[in-house]
């Protein structure tokens, strides 16, 4: 575990382990679940440590069992506990679909039962993972009424989100990108301090064109927006932060403002939430449209293996150059 | 065992209870079935007709504080809990008084005030709900136990494959019942499973198994106590096979001529209410006098079910966009 | 199993009927397996009298799992069998999420295996099924490259669809409307015909607003068209029929004839198929469009069971004639 | 039974064949180890060390036709299946050239022209995919049959559990193999299962097991003729555990500190390829100059496996976006 001095710079990683640590000593209802979190610390070694400090029960290995310890996660919840469980990678959560869309998501609606749960989901490529290893499952979720949805893109966005999932009455999936992992850092407040789940962020300011993001994207479209601004195109960058409920307000304050607008994610093209953004801004923000709605997203297929092809297959700075160029001349 | 040397050892007025509500349950059920001949009922409609001593009897050994996770022929259970006869029926009709306010039907009921986890259609999906409900007692040091109960058929999935594997690693406090009554709809035992007694499931997990008599509300009771007991020692879980037979159709709408007549008649000797009777009178607890003075306040009570369910009022269409989300105040402290 | 004379009426679920008959005549390949799906003919008796006429391994009898079931299908379908898998609701789906996403829409882009089976899977609200017995799985499916998708909205598609999916080298999974089955006919052809995956057709024709549909909702929109045409406002129906790959063709032809679009769709509107075409057309047919593009669909709830409930939650007549109106007076 | 006892069943040149491949199986692995701390490998490593006399075994008892569906440790099998060292390698560094064209790694090995499912990272997931196999040879009353292979770990899932029961239930021709090497990556089998034989899993599904020593190939290759046979014989399918123990990290990256280092000692004792070596000097069927030759085989062809995948071109980018879809003729006739 982490314990960060005042000022201390953590990385994403560090962000997360901080939360599930603060959000333990805090509140006893808060155990986790998962396979290999114990002695071991998780694939990713976010809960190293912990089982020694909150002992074998609160930090809890499951057999390989998705379905199972997801369940089992709803019905400690129900009871009043508050489960976080881990899949050891995201792609995996295929496997506990059934309780998730069909169990946790519908109890409330059902029959008034509330689900207080968190299922982290460690997502996303760049990490020459593969087909199995890198997906973005969010399309699939947000598809499903019952469940919220978040995807920090920073260590501050990462522990103050996780933070407030925790202590949501809902079963929320708690979206955290690989990749940013080790490769971002930050300073982060010494006091308690939550990120609340359905607010959008403007990461940056812009007046021509909305780029609607999330989770490692972000950092592309700011890449992009730096880059672009030397051709004087101004972009906004709007970072979602929560795929669901959406902040329909902050996306659409920042296209009505710029009137052009791009979707960028990583995930699937079709179907995924820049769909749904998109069809949004048509249906309610089409007269403020100077242009069309574009999409940058990873092309329908699998994640591929071999370095070219992810290379390939993943969105880049300079798809949201052209994309932006294009739209400015527009 | 002969059955009355078995039920020797429960108390008269807990057997009585038991006989009681082995008939509210097939009055209620009975009553239901005829409202949907009578083109009343929204959806469909599944009974416990001949099973009802299954969840009679586990529910009857439970303490108020203890948690069922029922699947779709525990109306005894439901009953038991306190769920009454008419917000039952005002579930069956889609009315805003029954437990889920026309938001889900039938017997998909479910009040955690009352102890009971809402049943999900997708057979065996609770199995793991309920292993969590037990972790939480676990953790918390509770003395608490959990009964949950699935079909022969929901054996066959995934979910109870890793329900059972669990609570048997933790030694959870829950107890699995299983309603063996030979078909999966119209699936017979022999397609869905290459053993004879479903209670071989169990050695896969190392988890302790009984099998009984289903029809024979004393045996199930007492089964249900020794699991329930070693549960709260924290001695883990049991799985209890029930042999039984369905007697009605899948569904109101199946007249099951899948099952040979054969079979139903040599069940129907074996009636659970019929069998409670005999016991009750061989121990001399009740005659005949008091089994029909308890046939007819079940009656009433059904009545009066049915006449409230009916008074009672549909939701508005409105009220379909209400409840996706839980507010902080609704979690269980 | 149903026999149709010469131009005798079938219904949509004859039609199915007849269609698997007359595969697994043509095809020894072909073989089905489901639960309940022998002597008992299927929970809609869709196989009815098929185990006698095809024998208990061609017309299998499963073990009450989805996922294990499916699962076979395609270890099957892979050593060249052409199975088709009933769920005995769409709804159940859930449970082989993770074989269906994960096996066999991946496995021929990661290694060359062919998945050539079919799952049919009775969908949609109406019934008073209420959470468990009434859902719109699409969306989820929609949203996993490697899968083909179809809907039939009459007993012919139903028929040359199901056939097209059964000889299609893919797997296929097969939406067919519970509210359909026997409530509407058709006289089919006595010869053998299929109807093309990825081809839409506009159901009737109209030069004001285009309605994408699929589904029951195909007829609603072909209802409403009817009630409008009095007001002097002509409606396009186009009934997508495959869901995947979409025929954009069909669709944009429709929308930049018409220049105002309507989706329509039962399944819960935030992230469905309605959402993915509306942006299809803000990116590409932006500059036809002459309003904005309205999405009428299911909230975002789960299917409630009451009857007031239900009526109120699935889409009616009366909103795509508002719809249309408002659109018409834009 | 001693070793040699049981190998004399076995004809000299087969069990010269299977040294060398596991022979092979260790040199390529090692290799890959060596490649992946050079910072050459693209993605994770897992290897069969230790193991390597399970799939080695199982897939010497198969003939040309039948199919495989191994897991992650299954090197031998490949090999044994034909897919060369230098495409295994391709396969790790992306190359065009491996199986899969660059679009899956490391052991996600399939080609069904050689027999071989691809690997699902998804555990468990192709076991219901092996069942279907094998009911497809049934419906088409072919004598050819299916091996399938799983961790310790991967058997708490419920695929397995409905596989299992799938394949019992019809009578499949599938072998379904378990190398329980005690840990699922971190996790020990008593936190994983309440029974100390996985073996027992198959007691819920009525079907026939054995447990035999993992590390001896002599021992794994007769068992699975065994099974193989009943299976071709319309018999149905056998659970075979393995006994092992994983001697590498869960993965290349993983030092499995949590693993004593006794428990390592002990296995490290009963390496496979030492008791292979010891079982040829027993049976006087080969010498130390013999193995030092096989060796030297393998060391070449892994060798010139290496430079083949080496040299092998990357995939270009715009290839990411072929084979979402297949085409009619790709279809198995
Ligand atoms: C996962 C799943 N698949 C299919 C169904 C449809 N279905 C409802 S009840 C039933 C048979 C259940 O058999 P069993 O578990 O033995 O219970 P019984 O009805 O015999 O008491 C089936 C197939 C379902 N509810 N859930
Ligand atoms: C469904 C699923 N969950 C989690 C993982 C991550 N994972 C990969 S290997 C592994 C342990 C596997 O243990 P076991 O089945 O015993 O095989 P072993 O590696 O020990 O040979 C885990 C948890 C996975 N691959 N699939
Ligand atoms: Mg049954
Ligand atoms: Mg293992």
């Amino acid at each position: 575990m982490t314990t960060t001095a005042v000022g201390r710079e953590v990385t994403y990683l560090e962000a997360i382990s901080e939360a599930l640590d603060e959000e333990m000593s805090r509140d006893e209802r808060v155990f986790l679940m998962g396979e290999d979190i114990g002695p071991y610390g998780g694939a990713f070694r976010i809960t190293e440590g912990f089982q020694k400090k909150y002992g074998e029960w609160r930090v809890l290995d499951t057999p390989l069992a998705e379905s199972g310890f997801v369940g089992a996660a709803i019905g400690a919840a129900m009871m009043g506990m508050r489960p976080v469980v881990e899949m050891q990678f995201a792609d995996f959560i295929s496997c506990a679909f059934d309780q998730i869309t069909e169990v946790a998501a519908k109890n409330h609606y059902r029959w008034g039962a509330a689900v207080p749960m968190v299922i982290r989901a460690p997502f996303g490529g760049g990490v020459h993972g593969g087909p199995f290893h890198s997906e973005c499952p969010e399309g699939w979720f947000f598809h499903s009424p019952g469940l919220k949805l978040v995807a920090p893109s920073t260590p501050y966005d990462a522990k103050g989100l996780l933070k407030a999932a925790i202590r949501d009455p809902n079963p929320v999936i708690y979206f955290e990108h690989k990749f940013l992992y080790r490769r971002i850092k930050a300073v982060l407040p010494t006091e308690d301090y939550i990120v609340p789940i359905g607010k959008a962020e403007v990461k940056r300011g812009g007046t021509d064109i909305s780029v609607i993001t999330y989770g490692a994207m972000v950092h592309l479209a700011l890449e992009a927006a730096e880059a672009l601004m030397k051709e004087g195109i101004s972009l906004e960058v709007v970072d979602l932060r929560t795929l669901m409920p959406l902040d329909k307000e902050t996306v659409f304050e920042s296209v009505r403002k710029t009137s052009k607008a791009i979707m960028l994610h990583e995930d699937n093209k079709t179907g995924g939430i820049g769909a749904e953004i998109a069809a949004q801004l048509a249906e309610e923000c089409f007269d403020s449209l100077d242009g069309p709605i574009l999409r940058i997203a990873a092309p329908d297929t699998p994640v591929p293996f071999s370095t070219p092809l992810e290379e390939y297959f993943l969105p880049k700075v300079s798809d949201i150059v052209n994309a932006a160029r294009k739209l400015a001349a527009y | 065992m002969d059955a009355p040397v078995v039920a020797k050892d429960i108390k008269r007025t807990d057997l009585l209870q038991m006989y009681y509500y082995l008939r509210l349950t097939r009055t209620l059920e009975d009553r239901i079935t005829a409202l949907y001949r009578q083109g009343k009922i929204v959806g469909g409609v599944y009974t416990s007709n001949g099973m009802e001593a299954i969840s009679v009897g586990y529910a009857s050994a439970l303490e108020r504080d203890d948690i069922i996770a029922p699947f779709h022929r525990d109306m005894g259970a439901f009953l038991i809990r306190g769920i009454t006869p008419g917000e039952v029926i005002a579930q069956y009709l889609g009315k805003r008084t029954g437990p889920t306010k026309g938001k889900d039907g039938n017997v998909h009921i479910g009040d955690l005030k009352r102890g009971v986890i809402g049943f999900v259609s997708h057979l065996a999906d609770n199995l793991p709900v309920a292993t969590g409900a037990a972790l939480a007692f676990k953790l918390r040091g509770e003395s608490r136990v959990v009964i949950t109960n699935t079909g022969d058929g929901g054996t066959s999935r995934g979910d109870f494959h890793e329900a059972m594997n669990f609570a048997a690693v933790r030694k959870l406090p829950v107890v699995f019942f299983c309603n063996n009554n030979q078909y999966a709809y119209s699936t017979p035992l022999q397609l869905q499973m290459a053993i004879r007694d479903v209670a071989d499931r169990a050695k896969a997990y190392g988890m302790p198994s009984e099998i009984v008599d289903g029809n024979d509300v004393a045996a199930v009771y007492l089964s249900a106590q020794r699991a329930i007991r070693k549960a709260r020692a924290g001695d883990g879980p049991t799985f209890i096979e029930c042999k039984t037979m369905r007697m009605h159709g899948h569904s109101e709408h199946d007249s099951a001529k899948y099952v040979p007549r054969e079979l139903l008649e040599e069940w129907k000797k074996k009636d659970p209410i019929v069998k409670a009777e005999l016991t009750l009178t061989q121990l001399g607890y009740a005659n005949e006098a008091t089994f029909r003075e308890i046939e007819e306040r079940a009656k009433k009570e059904v009545e009066a079910g049915v006449e409230f369910a009916e008074q009672s009022p549909l939701p508005e269409g409105p009220e379909a966009l209400e409840g996706v989300f839980a507010d902080e105040h609704e979690v269980k402290p």
